[in-house]
């Protein structure tokens, strides 16, 4: 669904035109700006996991992992550019998969 | 009227190619998209696996993880993240027209995926020294949970490691794309889709450390 | 034929040969939608005669108590076989493999998928997985005894050749994949002008949901099988209690797979009830966005229940009834489309052909299907009938009525499309006669026994069950007489029947406005679309004219 | 097909209740199909209404079914919640499955292949399999639930009514699973408080074959069933594969033991590793004993 095909405009017309793609190339500064980011949302978990192993450790690692997939997937895997139909069809497959693994736990956590 | 195969840079073969060349990178990223998600799932069912026998294994899981070389593993993502990040700039280069330029980087990535193999295969080795290994007499004769520990510890960074390799085939075959000019500036798509597999496999393994070798 | 198959100008059928290649290889090689859809169904049909075969030497096995023909361990392998045949060969690639190739594009207006080279290669990693199949009856330990479930740890020690039989239904599972990336792509991108989401043909709606379900469903199972393999060959221990392992994660990891996959059977077909009751009762289709967006709702909720397979296994009780309250949610979607069909029949002005009847024949025999599955989904009753015969009662009358009798409506529907010809509508009519009392014969008694107790997977059973258990082997003769008659009065069709005429059903939808089989391109201009996908408006006004 | 359990009247509501409505609906459907049919073919009513659709209608046709539905669950929800709440009290017997056999255990060691229970008072039933799934099937009192390696599953039932009721194994279990049958015998409680008393105590070896099913799959006089018989066993020289490598044992005391507790680690060469491990199902003592018996032999 490109935007325009909610309207009925045709995705023929897409296909044959505006299927090309052509986005302006991301600048080289911001993608090693979220690099470093990336290395160091890492230090930090493995910092937070040598000096305070247990709880803390895993709850830095739980809370911080997410941002760094977020990050790549925004930037590197260029969803942040992307049309919104990108962006929901990878939210609905990854809460599938969570509301799944939920699901699972009523067994697991449950009596 | 039809999209091309999403790594096959030639027209779709058959009746309809020959009389006007029709692209839909849009409709070739939807699929690449999609294949994506069946690799997250694929994973996904392991990392059920993963949730479920931590949730029954705690100690165990703990204590099986000290066995693992944290050195090694952080080292390996930083080795990662790194290559993900020459694969971009291997991307932003051919958009920019800059061929010899994008090789390079695309070269680097390679590199930086041998190199991750390279440690692993050390990682490996030294636990397979140890008799850690599927099938093997040590970890049959470790407590139930730590065994399991090791098990999905082979098996997910197993499977990744195949993703990998896989990822490293693709980039030698795009590279020599690339050379003959099939891949180019205009028609980039190619490339771009190996980087959203390699981002894919980077992705995984994000998760994949702090799962293994940070847990103690 | 010379003809270059170049311009646009060409406009010969694509059932004959152009260009250099001809005969096998020219359909080894296509990449032509149509002619892939054939193919699967040259191949699936092929699968389905063996796995009736298997059926009906279970039923004649249990006519009487005892053991006749076979011995307890053959008779094990036949219902693995008949299963995993049935499941992963014939119903799950059944309407979408078939049906969806040919007729998407054509109701979507497109010349071809948008992945063709993926699409055959669909169709050959279906092969491949099949022929591992049949490999696995004849090399190794013997042949595959675990039934279609493969459950652990049963699986696991097996000395029957069960690592081959998941392994193929691995690689059959890849091959679903790709059908549904296909099919998603084609959807978003290949629709004709003018033909937005909600003027899509319901058809398409229903293998859109259905794609989805393939394509996020059939990893975890995949990974699963996998596991399974490594299990056996490695003694790696994920399932396994001895060292550990867990068996009922085992079930979780394949019914979660397994219960969405039903809905990639029953959605296709629940599609093509939606096109034809519109067409025989020449008028609109009623509630076309509830019957749209239930499907959705059917693939989206039906992720959620798959716990109602394992109400006895030892689930933690708060899940049992999670997995009870959301497997009753899941009739309600599915309750909004079969009224919404009633009403579709209501003021309409309905010509009684075979689509229509076999149309009706779905409602009737699912109806009976999902209404017992209210039986299983209900706690304290499935404790009692799970793993009876009730639940073989109810997974025939939903996937045999159900998604079977569907893809009979559509063979019914679409044959003359297919091949230009028209079959003999008065056998087709006395062969749905036959199947009707037949299936329900066959499958009847099995509810009852069910709620006798009879377990199911026996291979002999106490007296007291004989009475049903022979009522429903001769049911099973009656019905295959008119399986055989329908498929001996189709195949006839398609060298001897009487031309069909582009339009033989009035249908409104696009395929319907290109010849008799379709042309190579499937249309001679590329259409647009400026209305719903079930106005009869012109129809009507084309009749009126005729008719002055 | 009557009940026999206090609780089979609540499962029997539940399961008339859905059917009831059931038919109704599909009787409703059919009929309004039909109706239609006749009514409005194209050679009686040749002019259709387009009617697109009716949000009144639409809202109905689903609020309806959910409350429907909701009534559905909390009907099988209400009766599998007693199914669950074991009373305090209840006798408790200790189900042992393995291929292709049950075997009951009460709490003064009695042991028994058939289901004694009293009229009239609880009794609960705690799960346990040696090898595979199986699944604890009483048709006439409603129960089921699985024997799962590895976990301690349990179900209660109280029998209302004097008889003799089948036990089915209902989760597929291998070549004998249709044959894995016992009987529920359910005698008036001071019956059942004299049987119990008698025949406490320890069976002899030749029993505790019997009671374990291990005649299922040997026997004694040399003929070769699932396994090899025990005929001129002990002191046999035997080829068996222990972890892939073939090699040459004697059947000793400790080999019957291994074979007993570990079956798969050394299986006899041309059968398949399919012996039940029976730790749990066997204490020191009856080893001995079952040891005892095969050096008779
Ligand atoms: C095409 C396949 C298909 C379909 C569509 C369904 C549909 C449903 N199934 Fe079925 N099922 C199977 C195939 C299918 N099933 C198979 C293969 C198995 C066994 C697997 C194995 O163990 O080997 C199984 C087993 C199975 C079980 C497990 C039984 C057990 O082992 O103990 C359960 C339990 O809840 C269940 C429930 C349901 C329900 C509630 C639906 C619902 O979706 C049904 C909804 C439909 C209706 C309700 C009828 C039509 C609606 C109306 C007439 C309107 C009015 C209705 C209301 C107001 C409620 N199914
Ligand atoms: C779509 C799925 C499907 C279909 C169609 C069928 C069809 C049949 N099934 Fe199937 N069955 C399953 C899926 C299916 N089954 C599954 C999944 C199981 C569970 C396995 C397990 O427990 O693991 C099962 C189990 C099962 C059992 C239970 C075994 C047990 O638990 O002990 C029985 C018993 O009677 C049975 C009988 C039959 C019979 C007699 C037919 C046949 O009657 C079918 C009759 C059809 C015909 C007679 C058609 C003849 C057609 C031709 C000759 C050619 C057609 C050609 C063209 C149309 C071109 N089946
Ligand atoms: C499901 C069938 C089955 C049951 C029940 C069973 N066994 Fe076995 N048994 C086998 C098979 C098959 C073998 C041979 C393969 C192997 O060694 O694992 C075997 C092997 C043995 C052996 C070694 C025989 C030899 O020739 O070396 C002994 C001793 C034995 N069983 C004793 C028992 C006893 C005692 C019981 C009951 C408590 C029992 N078995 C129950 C199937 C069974
Ligand atoms: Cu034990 Cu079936
Ligand atoms: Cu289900």
């Amino acid at each position: 669904m490109h935007d325009s095909h909610a309207t009925g405009a045709g995705a023929h017309a897409a296909a044959h035109g505006g299927g090309h793609e052509a986005h302006a190339p991301v600048p080289t500064g911001t993608f090693v700006m979220v690099w470093v980011a990336l290395l160091a949302l890492t230090l930090v978990t493995v910092a937070a996991s040598v000096w305070f192993p247990g709880k803390v450790g895993i709850g830095v690692a739980m809370v911080v992992t997410p941002i760094k997939a977020a990050l790549i997937l925004m930037w590197f895997m260029h969803l942040k550019y992307e049309t919104f139909v990108f962006r929901a069809m990878f939210l609905s497959a990854v809460g599938i998969l969570a509301l799944v693994m939920g699901l699972t736990f009523f067994d697991y956590s449950f009596l | 009227m039809r999209a091309e195969g999403a790594t096959l840079g030639t027209p779709a073969g058959g009746h309809a190619a020959a009389h006007h060349e029709h692209r839909d990178d849009i409709g070739s990223k939807t699929g690449m998209w999609l294949f994506l998600f069946t690799e997250l799932l694929l994973f996904g069912g392991l990392f059920i696996v993963y949730a479920v026998y931590r949730h029954k294994f705690g100690a165990e899981f703990h204590e099986a993880a000290h066995e693992l070389n944290k050195v090694m593993g952080v080292t390996n993502t930083f080795v990662l993240l790194t290559s993900s990040l020459t694969m971009v700039l291997s991307v932003g280069a051919l958009q920019r027209a800059r061929v010899a330029e994008s090789l390079r980087w695309l070269g680097a990535t390679f590199g930086l995926a041998c190199c991750f193999l390279v440690i692993k295969y050390f990682e490996w080795s030294a636990k397979h020294h140890h008799g850690i290994w599927p099938g093997g007499e040590h970890l049959h004769s470790l407590p139930p949970g730590e065994g399991m520990f090791f098990n999905l510890y082979f098996m997910m960074t197993g499977l990744h490691g195949i993703h990998v390799l896989v990822g490293m085939g693709v980039m030698g075959a795009i590279a020599a794309r690339i050379r003959s000019g099939h891949v180019s500036a205009s028609r980039y798509a190619a490339l771009e889709f190996t980087g959203l597999y390699w981002h894919l496999v980077d992705l995984v393994w994000i998760f994949l450390l702090p799962l293994f070798y940070l847990t103690n | 034929m010379a003809e270059s198959k170049t311009g646009p100008a060409w406009t010969g059928s694509y059932l004959q040969d152009y260009g250099s290649r001809r005969g096998l290889l020219a359909w080894l090689t296509t990449t032509d939608h149509k002619r892939i859809g054939l193919m699967y169904m040259a191949a699936m049909f092929a699968f389905f005669t063996v796995a009736v075969l298997l059926g009906l030497l279970i039923r004649l096995e249990l006519m009487n108590p005892g053991m006749q023909y076979v011995t307890p361990r053959v008779y094990n392998s036949l219902f693995t076989l008949h299963g995993v045949i049935m499941i992963f060969l014939f119903i799950v690639p059944g309407i979408p493999a078939v049906m969806g190739n040919f007729i998407l594009p054509l109701q979507l207006g497109a010349d071809d998928v948008s992945f063709p080279k993926l699409n055959l290669a669909s169709w050959y990693v279906y092969i491949a997985g099949a022929i591992l199949a049949l490999m696995s009856l004849f090399v190794g330990g013997g042949v595959p005894d675990t039934g279609w479930t493969f459950y652990a740890p049963y699986a696991l020690r097996s000395g029957s050749n069960v690592s081959l039989a998941v392994f193929a239904a691995f690689v059959l599972g890849f091959s679903s994949i790709m059908t549904g990336m296909n099919f998603i792509t084609t959807i978003h991108r290949l629709r004709a002008p003018g033909m937005g989401f909600f003027r899509m043909p319901l058809f398409c709606w229903g293998l859109y949901a259905t794609s989805w379900i393939q394509v996020i469903a059939t990893p975890v199972v995949g990974i699963t099988l996998l596991l399974v393999i490594m299990e056996r060959a490695l003694g790696i221990g994920f399932f396994d209690p001895a060292r550990g392992g867990d068996p009922v994660l085992y079930q979780h990891l394949f019914w979660i797979y397994s219960h969405p996959v039903v809905y990639v059977m029953i959605l296709p077909a629940m599609g093509v009830i939606s096109e034809i009751l519109p067409t025989f009762a020449g008028r609109t289709v009623f509630g076309y966005k509830a019957i749209a967006l239930s499907s959705m709702a059917i693939a989206i909720v039906g992720y959620m229940v798959w716990g109602h397979h394992m109400f006895t296994v030892g689930m933690s009780d708060t899940a049992r009834r999670v997995f009870s309250i959301l497997t009753f949610l899941v009739a309600i979607p599915t309750g909004i489309k079969v009224f919404n069909w009633m009403a579709t029949l209501y003021k309409g002005s309905i010509r009684i052909e075979p689509p229509l009847l076999w149309a009706l024949g779905f409602i009737f025999l699912f109806s009976i299907g999902g209404l017992t599955g209210l039986v299983n989904g209900a706690l304290s009753t499935d404790i009692h009938v799970h793993d009876t015969a009730f639940v073989v009662g109810h997974f025939h009358y939903t996937m045999f009525g159900g998604a079977g009798v569907g893809l009979f409506a559509a063979l019914h529907y679409w044959w003359p499309k297919v091949f230009g010809r028209m079959y003999n509508r008065k056998v087709a009519n006395w062969a749905w006669g036959i199947f009707m009392v037949g299936f329900n014969l066959l499958y009847f008694p099995m509810l009852v026994l069910g709620i006798m107790g009879m377990p199911r997977r026996y291979a002999d059973y106490l007296p007291r069950f004989h009475g049903p258990e022979l009522v429903s082997t001769v049911g099973s003769w009656v019905m295959v007489s008119g399986i055989i008659l329908m498929a001996w009065n189709l195949v006839r069709a398609i060298k001897r029947g009487a031309p069909a005429g582009d339009n033989p059903w009035g249908g409104t939808t696009l395929e319907w406005q290109t010849t008799s089989p379709p042309p190579q391109l499937n249309f001679a201009a590329s259409p647009s679309v400026t209305t719903g996908p079930y106005d009869h408006t012109a129809l009507r006004a084309a009749a009126a004219k005729e008719a002055r | 097909m009557t009940g026999a359990s206090s609780f089979s009247g609540m499962v029997d509501k539940t399961f008339w209740m859905i059917l009831g409505s059931s038919v109704i609906m599909l009787l409703g459907i059919t009929v309004t199909m039909i109706l239609f049919m006749v009514k409005y073919r194209r050679s009686r009513h040749p002019n259709p209404s387009d009617i697109e659709g009716s949000a009144t209608l639409e809202t109905l046709w689903t609020v309806l079914p959910t409350v429907l539905v909701m009534v559905m669950f909390y009907y099988g929800w209400a009766g599998f919640k007693v199914m669950r709440e074991t009373p305090k009290g209840a006798i408790p017997v200790t189900v042992q499955a393995r291929m292709w056999s049950w075997s009951f255990k009460y709490e003064n060691g009695k042991q028994t292949t058939e289901l004694y229970v009293p009229v009239g008072r609880p009794v609960a039933v705690n799960l346990e399999s040696a090898d595979v799934i199986h699944s604890f099937f009483v048709p006439a009192f409603r129960v089921k639930e699985d024997c799962m390696p590895g976990r301690k599953n349990h179900a209660w039932f109280q029998a209302e009514r004097e008889g003799v009721y089948d036990i089915l194994c209902a989760e597929y279990c291998g070549d004998k699973h249709s044959a894995m049958l016992a009987k529920v015998v359910a005698v008036p409680a001071d019956t059942f408080d004299v049987w119990l008393e008698r025949g406490g105590g320890r069976p002899t070896g030749a029993k505790l074959l019997q009671l374990k099913g291990c005649v299922a799959c040997h026997s004694s006089d040399g003929s070769k069933l699932v396994g090899p018989s025990y005929k001129g066993l002990f002191g046999k020289k035997e080829r068996v594969i222990t972890n892939g490598v073939e090699r040459e044992i004697t059947v000793d005391e400790e080999y019957i033991r291994r074979s007993l507790l570990q079956p798969k680690a050394d299986v006899v060469v041309g059968y398949q590793p399919q012996m039940p491990e029976m730790g749990n199902q066997l204490d020191e003592e009856d080893i001995q004993l079952i040891i005892d018996y095969i050096k008779r032999q």
